[in-house]
């Protein structure tokens, strides 16, 4: 890991007066504020009003300068140090501007500004010109840098941006062993390039938005014209749109506000670090969202199935992802139900349990001075205590506590008679099976909704086991994800839709796309008609 | 267990009567209330000794069910 | 609110429900129970509980001897007895891991079976495929506390020994749920198999007392007649109900060839029990049909020779006809239809069964029967010739 | 926010399956193998037929008023004070049934596996549950049904294939041993349980293609008819008729005995799990239909409020009725099937010589 450091040789700030707070205007600037102020002609007026809005920050840089050999005007740059490529504005804003420009035959400065006017001289690739004081600030906010002319009342908001930034590395979250390895960073603009290059279509489409109040985040929605129905398009639109917040941190933010059910415990959005699996998402017909400072996107519809598919099915054959899917499956299951069906078992169905394993079951808790139901509250609980203690922790140490957790203590706990052995394999077997649950999200939930379902068992068996699963279904099946059922398409049954959820159907197999996402539902010419 | 129809009763009216009654559906109100009406007395006939319906039906309908099924 | 609300009457709820929640280190695993007489003419109840594998083999002290642990019980019902026995166990009596249910002779001659089998048809934790077998007059309580040295409990191994025979040898084997089929149908009578413990070694001092020395035998058959038992089988006879029942197939059956003897393993059986009606008299056909391979062979018999094979296969004929002519004869004697001859009759002629159903053992003796047996030696083991 | 709730045709099939088999399931074996004997399934062979005969009239019903169900077209035919009294019995019966259901499934979880835990605990979680499903909308229901429903087929299966092996089909002799009276009353008492697939009038129309409604119930009808009459058949195979007609559910002793190779798979509690499963979300689909029926014959603009109070009424009449399983039994064998065969035949056949003859339409 590497970061871009750019070096510091514009701040030209006076720092003479040491430990004495700055005077700051204490007026504070909101967009209501800011709409009104047009850029005036007079530089000096227009520098004021800027120092009045953000001059006393450190990181701004202001660099004066002439315009032309003769008739001088007088022309300022303003910019946020480290937040602009250094390079760019020395080699293609300043020098072309104070020498470049004379090679060329010009020396006044009316004729300087004429040219720039044309768009020649500077020979930066973004330039814009806005003649409102509001536009300007967002631009200098954002990294670009600013140049206002004397008896010019508009301002050229340059781009070049260049901010220190995480490189592209290998996914964290989501590894795989056979397919692309790249994942998304913190940059937006990076993350758009990595899906782009990935579908060189026109009609991929990135529209964004600024959302956050104070933080003016960025928020890019990505689909492609044709495939995605534009009625998603629209309501996932309209939905951040109405998002009304002071800042946006994450995507799990955006998350958080267009979900359809707040209440649920399931996640209905799916969150990738992989450009890949956005690009897969895009050609399913789905909408992605990419959110400036957050290397997760969100995909959406998000509907159950989905989120418990890798990306890394895709990349092995297919007979080996159906029977990794199919175990995953039974490894939500396990997840979900295991101990509160061991407790159920245990407690209220022993002729469930074949004689031996009883009989082991019961010596294995003589002297275990907790029930059942305790212990395995305790245990889950530990467990549960110790991951959040891995995570936390920083890398090194985190394995040391999975060691003293998981072998030190499991072992003192068992031979003190704390808990009894079958427990602890109930537990860890919970435990890995959630593991291999591909989104974080969705094994977040099912850990959490192990604990009800555990007390249901615990306390009616099998009986309080089904009314809990039950409603689990049901819950389930009331969810929508944008129009979505949650639990398409095995209800409503889609068949056709099956080949990719319940197996992993050969790739030449998938002739249409998911029925309930996608507008355009043929995957392959063949099928047109 | 009539205390707990009560209690379930008066949730229901809170819950699902009062939207009824501010949306001024009338209609719909009363049909909750009767509906709750029977049940509560439904509740208190068992609780009295006096037979239910269901019971009122069986001693009616037993005689010819046990002639035709034997 | 809403949700808050509901979730505190589900939390309410769910937890008065935990009534019949019961740890598992309270159960005490039941995996024998024997029932019997006693010289009130109550019932006893003997049950063995199967010990943990700590508390057996634990040497420190405390550890018990025997794998199990007895029970001993009675009163005028099975649950009477059990009640009693419950009130100086530690532990609750956990019956859904019986394994087997050991009836006395004594009690099934004089109280008959039906009133003991409600108990097991009633109770929630005794399962229908549970085994029963019958132990002869005054051994229950010997065989339940008889301790093999197996470390184990008697139950297992008794379960064990029973599906091992199932497919090797012949047997009357039947659990509750036939039992109680054969007493509700009409026209048959009940048989079971019996247990006796016999010594494992060929001499056997009657002075050991620890039971290593001996072992299960549970080739005894015991028959019935309305419910209550009235007497033994003989090997042949036992061996005649199996082939009539169908149920030897991978039993081993020897037969005498010249002095000598030849072993042959039955692979195929088919039994089929066919009622006649002519002119208003009732014949019964049994035709069994046979396939077997040799096992072991003493004689100097040309196995490539078809009139070879063809001979044993007469002699297998004739000494199965000859067992089942020895079972039909008991069953004569005794009276009592458990070859289920009447319920065949019923099957086929329902109305005919009506009219004769209470004569029919006036009728029974006289009843002619017609044997019909076809063997196939389809397999000489991996050689010809010895 | 009111959107019409529509089901398709596939969700149509696993629900009928579903109430079909479970209500049957879960109260009538016993009961039937104790009536008719070893001709149990030649009952239910001719409770199928019948019930297919019936089927056609409901569809036919169904399609001559188009978007009503049979609540809403007895006001049509009848006119309105006639109709609506008529009409009326529909959702009672719809509710007597889901209550009976429902104490039913009280009963069985309480001998067989929570005896101790109070009836009024086992019912009031399951209404709970109910009354959560159906303030989701019928829409929910019938999503859940369509994933339910195959694994209590698929259960069955299971079920059938592992126990084949102790079947003696000896058992099943002699046939029509006691003539044919048994088996015309069994086969009615069989098809009053079976004919609560009359609620195919109620889905008839919020199916996306009504015309399909009799194709829906033919599957759902042969499929369930299939499945009662192998269990009873295998019932009486493994039990012998006399004891599997003493049993209160032949079919969970049935998984009692299930042995995979001479070893004992006890997997009998969670076979029953699943039934009792699918008994409830059945309840459901009753509750559903009576809280429509209820508010489309007083006429109100939605049934959602309905359904608490009605959800409500089902659990008084289960708490107050039936305390004891040989009432419940009395109940489902001697006066249940009378008022099945007067609400499912009797009414609907009314109303269709009343439709022919007075040439309404919708």
């Amino acid at each position: 890991m590497f970061f871009n450091i750019k070096n510091r040789n514009h701040k030209n700030k006076d720092v003479t007066k040491k430990n004495s707070m700055p005077s700051a205007s204490l007026e504070v600037y909101t967009e209501a504020k800011l709409e009104g102020i047009k850029i005036s002609n007079s530089i000096i007026e227009n520098i004021e009003i800027i120092n009045k809005i953000v001059g006393e920050n450190t990181d701004l840089v202001t660099r004066h300068f002439t315009l032309g050999r003769n008739k001088l005007i007088p022309a300022v740059l303003f910019y946020f140090d480290n937040m602009i490529d250094s390079a760019h504005i020395d080699l293609n804003i300043i020098q072309p501007l104070l020498t470049d420009a004379y090679t060329s035959g010009l020396t006044t400065g009316p004729e300087i500004i004429k040219a720039i006017e044309l768009g020649n001289i500077i020979s930066r690739g973004q330039m814009t010109k806005v003649n409102e004081m509001k536009t300007l600030t967002n631009g200098l906010l954002e990294g670009d840098a600013v140049l206002l002319i004397e008896s010019v009342n508009e301002a050229y908001v340059l781009s070049a941006k260049g901010y220190a930034h995480r490189a592209v590395t290998v996914s964290d979250i989501e590894p795989v062993v056979n397919g692309p390895k790249d994942a998304f960073i913190e940059v937006l603009s990076v993350n758009l390039s990595l899906i782009r290059r990935r579908i060189h279509s026109p009609n991929l489409v990135f529209q964004s938005l600024k959302v956050g109040k104070v933080t003016q985040t960025t928020v890019c929605v990505a689909y492609i014209k044709g495939i995605c129905s534009t009625e998603l398009v629209t309501e996932v639109w309209s939905r951040i749109s109405k998002i009304d917040i002071d800042g946006i941190l994450g995507s799990n933010y955006i998350e958080e506000f267009i979900s359809d059910e707040p209440f649920s415990v399931f996640p209905q959005v799916r969150n990738t670090d992989r450009p890949d699996v956005a690009s897969a998402a895009l050609l399913e017909g789905r909408v992605v969202i990419v959110v400036d400072n957050t290397p997760k996107i969100l995909i959406l519809p998000g509907e159950f199935f989905s989120l418990l598919q890798s990306a890394e099915d895709y990349y092995n054959r297919y007979f080996f992802s159906t029977v990794i899917r199919l175990l995953r499956y039974l490894a939500v299951f396990i997840a979900l139900t295991l101990p509160a069906f061991y407790l159920a078992a245990a407690n209220f169905h022993q002729e469930l349990i074949p004689t031996d394993l009883l009989v082991s079951i019961i010596s294995a808790r003589t002297g275990v001075p907790f029930p059942n139901f305790l212990e395995a509250f305790l245990m889950e609980g530990t467990f549960e205590i110790l991951r959040e203690a891995g995570v936390r922790l920083p890398r090194p140490i985190g394995q040391a506590v999975s060691i003293v957790g998981g072998l030190v203590i499991g072992q003192a706990a068992v031979q003190a008679s704390i808990v009894s052995p079958l427990m602890v394999i109930v537990v860890s077997l919970t435990a890995i099976a959630t593991f291999t649950i591909p989104q974080y999200n969705i094994s977040q939930s099912i850990r959490l909704l192990r604990f009800p379902l555990m007390i249901l068992g615990a306390t009616l068996g099998l009986y309080g086991l089904m009314l809990g699963l039950l409603f689990l279904l049901i819950h389930l099946a009331s969810i929508r994800s944008f129009g979505t059922p949650y639990l398409a398409p095995l209800s409503p049954l889609k068949l056709s839709d099956l080949k990719d959820t319940v197996i992993r159907a050969p790739l030449w197999v998938h002739i249409k796309r998911p029925s309930e996402i996608a507008r355009n539902k043929n995957r392959m010419d063949s099928n047109k008609n | 267990m009539f205390l707990m129809l009560i209690i379930i009763s008066v949730i229901i009216i809170l819950v699902e009567g009062l939207p009824l009654a501010r949306k001024k559906q009338r209609k719909e109100f009363y049909t909750l209330i009767s509906l709750l009406t029977i049940a509560l007395t439904l509740g208190l006939v068992q609780q009295i000794g006096i037979p239910t319906p269901i019971e009122l039906l069986e001693d009616l309908l037993y005689p010819f069910g046990k002639a035709i099924f034997r | 609110m809403k949700k808050i609300m509901v979730l505190f009457i589900v939390m309410t709820y769910t937890l008065m429900g935990c009534s019949d929640s019961i740890e598992t280190e309270q159960l005490g695993i039941v995996t024998l129970m024997g029932v019997g007489l006693d010289e009130n003419k109550d019932i006893t109840v003997v049950i063995q509980e199967k010990l943990l594998e700590n508390q057996v083999t634990g040497t420190g002290g405390g550890g018990s001897t025997t794998p199990f642990l007895l029970y001993k019980g009675s009163g005028r019902t099975i649950s009477e007895a059990l009640q009693k026995m419950a009130t100086d166990a530690h532990h609750r009596f956990y019956f859904s891991h019986i394994k087997i249910i050991i009836l006395d002779e004594v009690l099934l001659r004089t109280n008959g079976i039906k009133d003991i089998l409600d108990f097991y048809e009633r109770n929630q934790e005794v399962r229908l495929s549970t085994w029963l077998l019958i132990s002869p007059k005054g051994k229950l309580e010997k065989i339940i506390s008889t301790d093999l040295g197996y470390n184990t409990d008697t139950g297992t191994i008794l379960e064990e020994i029973i599906t091992l025979e199932k497919n090797n040898s012949f047997y009357n084997y039947n659990n509750i749920s036939t039992v109680t089929e054969i007493l509700n149908t009409s026209g048959r009578e009940l048989f079971a198999s019996g247990i006796n413990t016999v010594c494992k070694h060929l001499e056997c001092k009657s002075s050991d007392k620890n039971g290593a020395n001996e072992k299960f035998d549970l080739r005894d058959t015991a028959v019935f007649k309305d419910t209550k038992m009235i007497g033994w089988l003989s090997t042949e006879e036992r061996r005649g109900l199996s082939l009539i029942t169908g149920t030897v197939k991978g039993g081993e059956m020897t037969i005498p060839i010249k002095n000598k003897a030849l072993s042959l393993r039955v692979t195929k059986i088919k039994s089929k029990i066919e009622p006649e009606i002519e002119k208003g008299k009732v014949h019964i056909n049994i035709n069994v049909d046979l396939t077997s391979r040799i096992l072991e062979s003493q004689t100097k018999l040309d196995f490539t020779d078809e009139n070879t094979i063809k001979m044993i296969e007469q002699i297998q004929i004739k000494e199965i006809k000859k067992d089942i002519t020895a079972i039909l004869k008991k069953s004569r004697e005794l009276k009592s239809d458990f070859l289920g001859f009447g319920n065949y009759v019923n099957m086929r002629y329902p109305l005919f069964w009506r009219k004769m159903k209470n004569e029919w053992y006036s009728y029974y003796p006289d009843i002619k029967v017609n044997i019909n047996v076809h063997s196939k030696i389809e397999n000489t083991g991996k050689v010809h010739n010895a | 926010m009111l959107k019409k709730e529509i089901i398709s045709t596939n969700q149509f099939v696993w629900m009928l399956f579903m109430i079909i088999t479970s209500i049957t399931v879960l109260e009538i074996p016993g009961l039937l193998i104790h009536s008719v004997g070893r001709d149990a399934w030649l009952a239910v062979m001719l409770a199928w037929f019948f019930d297919v005969l019936l089927a056609i009239v409901y569809a036919y019903m169904g399609l001559r008023f188009p978007g009503q169900n049979f609540i809403q077209y007895s006001v049509t035919i009848l006119g309105k004070p006639f109709g609506r009294v008529l009409g009326l019995m529909f959702p009672l019966f719809f509710l007597l049934a889901a209550s009976n259901l429902m104490k039913a499934i009280g009963i069985l979880l309480s001998t067989m596996i929570l005896p101790k835990t109070p009836m009024i605990v086992i019912l009031t979680l399951g209404y709970l549950l109910i009354a959560y499903a159906l303030k989701k909308g019928i829409e929910v229901v019938a999503r859940v049904s369509e994933i339910l429903s195959p694994i209590y087929l698929i259960s069955f299966i299971l079920l059938f294939i592992t126990i084949i092996p102790s079947v003696k089909m000896d058992s099943l002799k002699p046939q029509l041993a006691e003539g044919f009276y048994p088996i015309i009353s069994g086969s009615l008492l069989i098809w009053s349980f079976i004919g609560i697939c009359i609620m195919m009038a109620m889905y008839i129309p919020i199916s996306n293609s009504p015309s399909d409604g009799f194709k829906a119930k033919f599957i759902a009808v042969s499929l369930g008819a299939f499945v009662i009459s192998i269990l009873v058949t295998f019932s009486i195979g493994v039990f012998g008729s006399e004891q599997a007609g003493n049993m209160i559910n032949p079919g969970l002793q049935l998984v009692r005995v299930v042995s995979i190779r001479n070893i004992n798979v006890r997997l009998d509690a969670i076979w029953f799990i699943i039934a009792i499963g699918a008994g409830i979300l059945t309840s459901a689909n009753l509750i559903w239909a009576s809280s429509l029926g209820i508010s489309q014959i007083v006429g109100l603009s939605t049934h959602k409020a309905m359904i608490y109070p009605v959800t409500l009424l089902a659990f008084v009449i289960s708490m107050t009725s039936f305390h004891s399983s040989r009432e419940l039994l009395n109940f489902s064998l001697y006066v249940f099937p009378l008022i099945g065969v007067f609400v499912e035949i009797g009414l609907e056949m009314f109303l269709f010589i009343m439709a022919l003859f007075l040439k309404k339409r919708g």
